[in-house]
């Protein structure tokens, strides 16, 4: 799967990226081989230092063999998945760049909802039940985790992507 | 590769409707038949029998083994029988066997908390004149309520058949929690404009920015986290009867859920529940006050529901476990989600914190016997009431806190440093209470001579 | 911008060895030469000036804010000078100018815990007849560490330059941490020959199980982690001197950690540091004992250094920030790695714990003061002293448990409830104290008359 990402289709969408990292990070992003940034390997992120610690604790997590970084960190469905890549694409260039963020670092409101849907969406079956009890005829739509359905899955379970 | 869109559409059909259930479902064996797993943990609240360190179902008779109480609770029922408590399953047998119901009058607002209530509030709504139509509605609750809580509860046990059930805390249609009991929302309502800062309810710190036109509604505002402790709060609160004959069922809650604002409540509404025989003061029986003292401690932010009702897998799907009961019988789905600490170690804390609150205790009580008695001699001794003021007022204070953490359920564990804190102002009250008891006795020795 | 390729190139040169350092190098400045970031941090123990509401350096004078210690302390030094304590840069020259030592005389135990003692330690061994290449062993530690404690503390002060070094808490070659003071190796081998449980320090808990025939010792049994701790334990302990002429340097661990224990140590030894001259009682003065309110508390598993001495990153490298002070004033390295909370949130929840503790302390120095009062009213109407040991006797047992609490310089944070049950006892047994002594002083008028 690595490969066909190198090769194919991807130079519309990294053109989409380099754009956004144009104004400040055109050097940064080179260096820190932003590229590979846009694949779901794992070892993309590590390049960071400041990732180091957060992938030897996933390297520990209960999720270790069934979820990477990108299945918690970005959204499942396709055109959010890129969305949500270029957003932090940005984000990380900047912060990278201007080492002005907040230590330790800790999930964003976008990032943290972005995890909470994902649980559900892995988890669904498990937790049908009690993420939207709705019953009866005419149900309403599935409620999705977080905010609107009021469960946040991360209330209980901190610790399953990073152990701790 | 199934996608997740496509595995999101099975899911929606688990829960398979075999039967409809309304506002007029009121046997739980109903909703049971649509939720069998729930329904299953739910019926083991019959279960009892098992001791904790400090808590369990064992119903034994606390009057025994702690028999400093007789004396602190002597001229009021809870003289006759106080026992630990055990599963909601038996919450109505229990009140119609206790003695303090056989050999006492009591009203009907006990069955607020001792019964599956809302079908014979609104039954009892409808006979006083509300419209038929409006059965279902809060109002309903409300007058029956009202009618009820004026009744003897001799009367008011005939028109109860059930103990907890689910209608008592969800909404048939959409199984959504709800509070069905009129004093809780009063109280939330008097805590809502009191001063009390509630970091841990954000809906009432939200409301008092607000313009405060239309009076705070759980039912509403409150998110699904708080409700998970909040129906909890529909009982396990402190409470008292007011005068006769309307005899209303209320939280002391309008200057907050502190033990001082509490104290203060009563003392602004000049209210005492009975007059204690030996030392004369106005006296205030405390009950259960779980979502008070929860309130002040570091587990404020998580709810009972998460301690007492956890999840569980059961087979391929997760449920809440409705079998409440001490956290200490089933540590791994209470604790240990958010304590990665072996199930020995988390024991072995809420015992140290429950050893500490019951060592407190036993120091305090005996405090409050002594002064009890202190004022006694003096008053024997001819003392006048003004110069037993003092010590009867301390009297009062300072059993009132006792109450308060003996009375409460976790042995401290809820609020580990405000339980020793309360602890602490009990005893030395009490013991100031016996010097000025003494200085009393003495003068009037003197003047006597 | 090139500054991606910087911090990479910084994570790998991170110890870079500029000079040779050997247990010779007493100097913080050339340890500095290696390790410049560390250094840095260090050296902003020089800092002070900063409150936090009950806590902070700013140095003011603690007599006058609680005029009651003035009281409490009177016969001791300490009724002279108390301040809050700052930064380690300063603890030489804060010993050096207080009242404690300028008007009173003091023996040279005090620089165990108050300059980088372990070259005037090891010189003096050596004087007193060490063979001079046993300098480096513990064993010169020791003869040298008797050697001081027996000295008049000017005598002493001359010998040491530094406060706080490199050399009091690192090993040179490797930079383990190790334990360099022989009071607290003391201190450690009673605690482990004791029967109090250290669940927080296994280490101990595993030599109490082996055979027990070599005694306990931190520096070849303690986990990295414990040692996080041991070595603030150091200092931050209750200590006493011995009887002359010896006046070793004790902590009063032969019980155990807890408060009742340490007193029970000190009655087992027939101690007291002085008699108070009001109340005739025999009184120890508690200093500090963080290390054993901590281990009673819910982060007993959490290190000194985790709060106090947190990891924080410079580039691209994670060093120990070794600007030890209130984590209040750093509470995003401090506290949020493992407290996923905002800092305000943070903030707010330790000063709700010390305003309880604040609240109960000040209400148990009123009634230890108030027996002290009572106490001397009674001995001046000629209560015998044989009337007045029970009130003695309480005096001495309440004073030092609010000492414990009070002198304690997280405001309870670190035991929020044991906090407040000390001080609940104490209030208890100081109230017991002021009734028994009042009825001395009745006895004795009646007799008189
Ligand atoms: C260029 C270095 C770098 C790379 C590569 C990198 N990160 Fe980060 N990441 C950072 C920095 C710096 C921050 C802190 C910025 C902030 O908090 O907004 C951060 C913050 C985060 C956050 C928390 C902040 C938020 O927005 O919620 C998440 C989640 C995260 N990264 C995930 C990832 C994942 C997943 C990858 C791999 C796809 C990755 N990072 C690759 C540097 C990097
Ligand atoms: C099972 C889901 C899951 C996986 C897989 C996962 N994370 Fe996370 N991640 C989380 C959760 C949950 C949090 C919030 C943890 C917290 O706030 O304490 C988090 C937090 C973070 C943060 C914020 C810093 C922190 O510790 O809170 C970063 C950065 C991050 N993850 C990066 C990564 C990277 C890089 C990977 C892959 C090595 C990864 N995550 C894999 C669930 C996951
Ligand atoms: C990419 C799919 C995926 C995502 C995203 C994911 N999980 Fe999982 N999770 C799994 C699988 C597969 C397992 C192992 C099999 C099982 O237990 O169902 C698992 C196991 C678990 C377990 C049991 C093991 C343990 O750690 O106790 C928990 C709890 C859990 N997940 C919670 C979460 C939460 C909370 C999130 C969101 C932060 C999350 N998962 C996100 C796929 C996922
Ligand atoms: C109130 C706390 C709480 C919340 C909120 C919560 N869980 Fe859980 N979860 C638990 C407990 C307790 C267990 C262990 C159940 C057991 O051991 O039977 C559990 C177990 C699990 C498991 C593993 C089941 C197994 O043992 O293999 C998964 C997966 C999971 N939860 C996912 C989620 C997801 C996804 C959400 C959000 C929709 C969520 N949880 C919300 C408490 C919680
Ligand atoms: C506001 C709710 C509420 C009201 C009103 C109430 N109770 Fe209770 N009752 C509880 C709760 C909660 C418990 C379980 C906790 C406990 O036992 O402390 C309980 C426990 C009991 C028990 C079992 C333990 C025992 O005390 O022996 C009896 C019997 C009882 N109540 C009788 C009564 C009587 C009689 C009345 C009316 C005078 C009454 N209750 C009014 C909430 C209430
Ligand atoms: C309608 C009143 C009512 C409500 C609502 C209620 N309780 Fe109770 N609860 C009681 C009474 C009454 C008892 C005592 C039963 C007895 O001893 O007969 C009790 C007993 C208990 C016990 C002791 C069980 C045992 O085995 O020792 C626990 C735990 C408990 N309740 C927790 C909760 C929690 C958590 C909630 C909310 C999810 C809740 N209760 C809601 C009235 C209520
Ligand atoms: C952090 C977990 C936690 C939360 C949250 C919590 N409790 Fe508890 N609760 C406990 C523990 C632990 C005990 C002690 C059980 C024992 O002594 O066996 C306890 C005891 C009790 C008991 C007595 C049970 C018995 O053994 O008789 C009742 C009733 C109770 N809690 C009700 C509540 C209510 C109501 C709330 C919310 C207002 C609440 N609890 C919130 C952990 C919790
Ligand atoms: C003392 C209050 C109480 C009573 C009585 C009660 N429940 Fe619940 N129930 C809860 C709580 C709390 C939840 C968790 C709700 C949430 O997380 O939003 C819940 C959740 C549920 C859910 C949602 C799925 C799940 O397992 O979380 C179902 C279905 C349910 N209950 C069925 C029942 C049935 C059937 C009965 C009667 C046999 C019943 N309940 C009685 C408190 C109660
Ligand atoms: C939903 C998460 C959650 C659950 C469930 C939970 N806790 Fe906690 N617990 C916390 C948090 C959060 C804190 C406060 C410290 C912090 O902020 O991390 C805490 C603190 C504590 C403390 C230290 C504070 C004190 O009171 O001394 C103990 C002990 C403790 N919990 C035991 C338990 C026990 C026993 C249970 C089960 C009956 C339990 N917890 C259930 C989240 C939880
Ligand atoms: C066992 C270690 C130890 C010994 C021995 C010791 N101290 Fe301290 N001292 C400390 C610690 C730790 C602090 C900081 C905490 C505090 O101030 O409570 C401190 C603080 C001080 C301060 C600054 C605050 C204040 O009290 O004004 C002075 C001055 C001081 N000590 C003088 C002395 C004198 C004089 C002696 C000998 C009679 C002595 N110390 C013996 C450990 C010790
Ligand atoms: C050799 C003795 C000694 C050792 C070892 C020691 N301290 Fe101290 N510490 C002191 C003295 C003395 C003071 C008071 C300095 C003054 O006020 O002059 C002090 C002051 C402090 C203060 C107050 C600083 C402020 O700004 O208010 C903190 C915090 C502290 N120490 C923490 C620690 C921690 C954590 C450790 C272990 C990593 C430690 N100390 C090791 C003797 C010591
Ligand atoms: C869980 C974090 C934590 C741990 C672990 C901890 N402390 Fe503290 N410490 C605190 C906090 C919070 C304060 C209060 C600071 C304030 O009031 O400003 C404090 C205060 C102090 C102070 C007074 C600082 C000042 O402002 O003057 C000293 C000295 C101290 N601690 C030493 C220690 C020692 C020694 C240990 C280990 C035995 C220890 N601490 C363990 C959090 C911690
Ligand atoms: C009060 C005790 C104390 C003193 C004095 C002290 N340190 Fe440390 N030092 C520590 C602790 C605690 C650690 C963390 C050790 C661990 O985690 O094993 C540490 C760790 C280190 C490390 C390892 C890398 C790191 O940052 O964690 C270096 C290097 C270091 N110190 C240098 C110094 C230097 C240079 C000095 C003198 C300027 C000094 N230390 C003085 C307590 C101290
Ligand atoms: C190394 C991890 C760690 C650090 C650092 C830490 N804590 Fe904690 N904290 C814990 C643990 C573990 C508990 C006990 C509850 C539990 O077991 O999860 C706890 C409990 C608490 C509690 C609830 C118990 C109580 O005392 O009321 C508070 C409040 C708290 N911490 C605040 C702080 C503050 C403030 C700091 C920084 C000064 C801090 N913590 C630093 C791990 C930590
Ligand atoms: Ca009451
Ligand atoms: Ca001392």
């Amino acid at each position: 799967m690595r490969d066909w990402l190198m090769g194919g289709g991807i130079l519309l969408v990294a053109a989409l990226f380099l754009g956004l990292m144009a104004g400040a990070g055109a050097f940064t992003a080179d260096r820190a081989q932003a590229l590979s940034y846009l694949s779901d390997d794992p070892q993309v992120c590590v390049n960071c230092h400041v990732m180091r610690e957060v992938h030897t604790s996933w390297e520990r997590s209960s999720h270790r063999n069934v979820a990477r970084c990108v299945d918690c960190h970005l959204p499942h469905d396709p055109v959010g998945k890129w969305v949500g890549k270029a957003i932090d694409g940005w984000n990380h260039s900047v912060a990278f760049t201007l080492q002005n963020f907040h230590e330790p670092i800790q999930l964003k409101p976008r990032g943290r909802a972005i995890v909470e849907q994902n649980c559900v969406n892995c988890h669904i079956d498990l937790v049908h039940g009690i993420v939207h009890a709705r019953t009866g005829a005419g149900a309403h739509a599935s409620l999705p985790a977080g905010k609107r359905s009021g469960i946040s899955c991360l209330h209980c379970h901190l610790d399953v992507g990073h152990g701790q | 590769l199934q996608n997740v869109a496509q595995r999101q559409a099975e899911a929606r059909e688990v829960a398979f409707r075999v039967v409809e259930i309304t506002e007029d479902t009121y046997e739980s064996s109903v909703w049971g038949r649509n939720f069998p797993l729930q329904y299953d943990t739910f019926m083991r609240t019959e279960e009892y029998g098992v001791e904790t360190p400090f808590g369990g179902n064992v119903p034994y008779e606390k009057l025994d083994k702690y028999p400093q109480l007789r004396i602190m609770w002597q001229g009021f029922p809870f003289e006759l029988s106080f026992r630990e408590d055990r599963g909601h399953h038996w919450f109505l047998f229990d009140q119609r066997q206790t003695r303090r119901v056989q050999e006492r009058a009591q009203p009907g607002s006990c069955l607020h908390c001792h019964s599956s209530v809302v079908e014979a509030y609104r039954i009892a709504a409808v006979q006083a004149g509300l419209p038929v139509e409006k059965i279902h509605t809060e109002e309903a609750l409300r007058k029956g309520f009202d009618a009820i809580n004026a009744m003897p509860w001799a009367e008011a046990d005939t028109l109860v058949r059930n103990p907890l059930a689910c209608i008592d805390c969800h909404e048939p249609q959409t199984m959504r929690l709800r509070i069905t009991r009129p004093s809780l929302k009063d109280g939330l309502v008097k805590l809502a404009n009191s001063d009390d800062p509630v970091p841990h309810l954000p809906s009432i710190e939200r409301w008092r920015a607000g313009d405060r036109r239309v009076p705070y509604d759980a039912n509403r505002l409150a998110s699904r986290h708080e409700m998970r402790s909040m129906i909890c709060a529909q009982c396990h609160v402190e409470y008292y009867f007011d005068r006769p004959p309307v005899r209303t069922l209320i939280f002391p809650w309008s200057e907050g859920l502190k033990v001082e604002q509490q104290l203060q409540h009563y003392d602004n509404y000049g209210w005492r529940d009975w007059t204690h025989p030996r030392a004369g003061s106005g006296q205030m029986k405390v009950q259960h006050p779980e979502f008070e003292l929860w309130s002040q401690g570091p587990h404020a932010n998580v709810a009972c529901a998460d301690c007492h009702m956890p999840f569980e897998r059961v087979g391929a799907v997760k449920i809440t476990n409705h079998h409440a009961r001490s956290p200490l019988l089933n540590i791994r789905q209470s604790c240990q989600t958010c304590h990665n600490v072996a199930e020995d170690e988390l024991k072995r804390r809420v015992v140290t914190i429950q050893t500490r609150t019951a060592a407190l205790e036993k120091k305090a009580k005996d405090a409050v016997v002594e002064l009890i008695a202190a004022i006694e001699s003096a008053h024997q001794a001819g003392a006048t009431d003004e110069a037993l003021n003092e010590a009867r007022t301390l009297h009062r204070s300072s059993q009132f806190k006792v109450d308060w953490i003996f009375n409460e359920n976790s042995r401290g564990f809820h609020a580990p440093q405000e339980s020793a804190r309360i602890l602490a102002e009990a005893m030395n009250e009490a013991r100031k209470g016996i010097l000025s008891a003494h200085k009393a006795e003495a003068a009037a020795k003197a003047a006597g001579q």
